[in-house]
């Protein structure tokens, strides 16, 4: 395994620094000014492209939308979905009140419901991106309670839950136009496009350029409406997972050290994906395989 | 009332872990001298240990089984997680008292038995684990007699996707 | 605590329709622990339907029923508003039950 | 079970031509080679580009220089700096390479 990869690694070296050679020749690219509304636009015109047959609310169904066989085994684990348990965990937790009294809903705005579809959100205040799981542990520690781990356990129960109420709204990330909006959504754009870890895969080499092909076992999904389905019961887990654990286990796929859950830079990609999704209705929670 | 289940992901503190080093260490004991624990009545303790098809049906019905397109199974061609697949049986046969699943590469072939009683539909849909590329075999218990039908799922290594 | 088992029986006409996924680790014994431990088996081996004093269904499980197990199975004979009852136990002795109502 | 006793028959030559030929590496180029690995991974760390089979080489050629298996965390920091040297140039192209990447 070790030297198959090395060798691919390296190559892939190779490819690369050629690619640094063609960059160098358009010096002009890599100043461009970030234009988020060009980006969406080409980046939904792609897999629109690809897809044609597929209507946009497809998208946030991920390999099922790609594949027949694996549609069907799906819509047998709907019929009493795995997650049924952490929306039911989640929803008692959203509305039993923190030890002041307060709730969950006191920190949002519609009480917290129907609201998922608008994170995350750049925050013009605190100059950061701040994802509906950050809210969730920010509104804990604003009312004197422990912050949650953010992989698993209650955190996707909440979050499941907040999902739910909001399920076929789509998604609404605004970009303000703000210097530190633009670099944030600049550096979520540009961390999902790198190559990284030592298999040298960057997010795009399996979502975009990959999509809706098998990887392995599995039917990679397209990264348009990737997100919709979040929090999501794999059953390779066994459990429920958000969005940091995804993004974990997807460095490490690529032997890549992950982030700390909520980095900076894991918030900037989701600021990015999300925005790149205006459009896919949310569908979480989901399953995947 | 169980406990609620601990999180598979979380580290376990190390008095939890004792527990598991203990449970493991009497798992260990038990898998070569027979169960520890008395299993639940009625549980078909032998046709669950077996490692082959014919030693489990033996072990369950003790009686001959003959392939029937009476009996119909609903699996994927490919499984989307070996560690859950869909199944869902169903037969035209009548009288029918139990259905049977086995799964031949899985270290232990019985997967589950489900009895009927009066007035069931003769159909049942569960979700399997499979280890491993292998058929998957439904038996029907009709009017006494054991029919089967038996399907291929083929199970990939996972791991990358959603 | 909430319970362990979501049922969902729904009648049409002379047929009632259950499905149940029940919240268990079900584990084969075959599977080892972030620290190289063997995780011992613990699954459910019997799981019971029982509606109007009589049982409906037994499921004899072993460790090869997925985590979070579900079973779908249908019966003549229940109406709307009736009880089902839904009992487990696992190798380990644990149990759990709860009435339904279907609906 | 034939790669099994051919993995073997290497195995011991290679620890025949040790004892023969090569000399053991000493605690201060086991030292030396583990600062060397350790400033490469630490360049990688600043660019948020570390790579998982560095930081486990490197993990392990610290522990076979606690047990003083000079030999091992030779062999072991000489592979993490290796590893971490790739991670850092993989960083460097990509700081202007994906652009190109992008869906347009």
């Amino acid at each position: 395994m070790r030297p198959r990869s090395s060798r691919r690694a390296r190559a892939a070296t190779l490819l690369a620094l050629g690619a640094v050679v063609a960059t160098g020749l358009h010096p002009s690219r890599a100043e461009e000014r970030p234009d988020p509304a060009a980006d969406l636009r080409a980046f939904q015109a792609h897999f629109r492209d690809r897809f044609p047959q597929l209507p946009i609310a497809e998208f946030a169904n991920g390999p099922y939308a790609m594949d027949a066989g694996m549609r069907q085994q799906w819509e047998e684990i709907m019929q009493f979905p795995p997650y049924d348990f952490a929306v039911e965990e989640g929803k008692q937790a959203f509305e039993t009140p923190f030890a002041n009294g307060k709730r969950y809903a006191d920190c949002f705005p519609e009480g917290g419901t129907g609201i998922r579809q608008t994170f995350p959100y750049f925050d013009t205040a605190a100059g950061e991106v701040v994802t509906l799981d950050l809210a969730i542990n920010r509104c804990r520690e604003r009312n004197g309670e422990k912050p949650l781990p953010y992989q698993t356990g209650l955190m996707a129960s909440i979050t499941a839950y907040m999902a739910e109420t909001s399920r076929g709204k789509p998604f609404d990330i605004r970009i303000p136009d703000d210097k530190r909006a633009l670099a944030a959504y600049e550096d979520g754009k540009r961390f999902f496009y790198s190559r990284r870890g030592q298999l040298n895969f960057s997010c795009a080499s399996c979502h975009v350029q990959a999509a809706g092909q098998r990887l392995r076992g599995d039917v990679l999904a397209p990264a348009l409406g990737i997100l919709a389905s979040f929090p999501i019961y794999r059953s390779e887990w066994g459990s429920m997972g958000t969005v940091d654990r995804r993004f974990t286990s997807c460095s490490a796929q690529t032997r890549s050290e992950p982030f700390a859950p909520q980095d900076p830079g894991y918030r900037n990609l989701e600021y990015f994906l999300s925005y790149m999704s205006n459009g896919v209705p949310i569908a979480g929670p989901g399953t995947r395989p | 009332m169980p406990d609620r289940h601990a999180n598979p992901d979380a580290p376990a503190d190390p008095a939890r872990r004792a527990v598991l080093q203990l449970l493991a260490a009497a798992g260990l004991i038990a898998l070569g001298t027979g169960r520890a624990a008395a299993a639940v009545p009625g549980w078909p303790e032998e046709a669950f240990r077996k490692t082959s098809q014919a030693d489990a049906l033996a072990a369950l019905y003790g009686k001959p089984l003959e392939m029937s397109d009476k009996v119909t199974l609903q699996v994927p061609e490919i499984a989307e997680n070996g560690a859950v697949v869909p199944v869902s049986v169903g037969t035209t046969l009548p009288n029918v008292t139990s259905v049977t699943l086995l799964v031949p590469e899985n270290p232990n072939t019985l997967a589950a038995s489900f009895k009927f009683g009066p007035g069931v539909a003769p159909a049942v849909s569960c979700r399997l684990k499979m280890a491993k590329t292998s058929p998957v075999i439904a038996v029907v218990e009709s009017d006494g007699r054991l029919f089967g039908v038996s399907k291929e799922v083929k199970v990939t290594l996972g791991g990358c996707g959603g | 605590m909430p319970s362990t088992i979501r049922v969902r029986a729904t009648a049409s006409g002379e047929r009632t329709e259950v499905q149940a996924l029940v919240q268990h680790p079900m584990e084969s014994g075959f599977v080892k622990d972030s620290n190289g431990q063997t995780i011992p088996p613990h699954y459910i081996e019997v799981l019971t339907f029982e509606h109007d004093g009589k049982v409906l269904l037994t499921a004899y499980w072993g460790p090869a029923v997925s985590k979070d197990p579900y079973v779908k199975f249908a019966f003549a004979g229940g109406k709307k508003g009736d009880e089902l009852k839904v009992n487990w136990t696992d190798n380990l002795g644990k149990s759990d039950s709860l009435a339904a109502k279907i609906l | 079970m034939r790669r099994t006793w051919r993995r073997c028959a290497l195995a011991c030559a290679g620890m025949l031509l040790l004892a023969a030929g090569a000399r053991a590496a000493t605690e201060a180029e086991a030292g030396a080679a583990l600062r060397a690995a350790e400033q490469q991974q630490a360049e990688a760390a600043r660019l948020r580009n570390r790579w998982i089979p560095a930081e486990a080489a490197l993990k392990a050629a610290r522990e076979a220089l606690r047990t003083r298996d000079y030999d091992r965390a030779t062999e072991l920091a000489g592979r993490a700096e290796a590893l971490a040297r790739r991670s850092v140039e993989q960083a460097r192209e990509q700081e202007t390479a994906w652009r190109d990447a992008v869906i347009r």
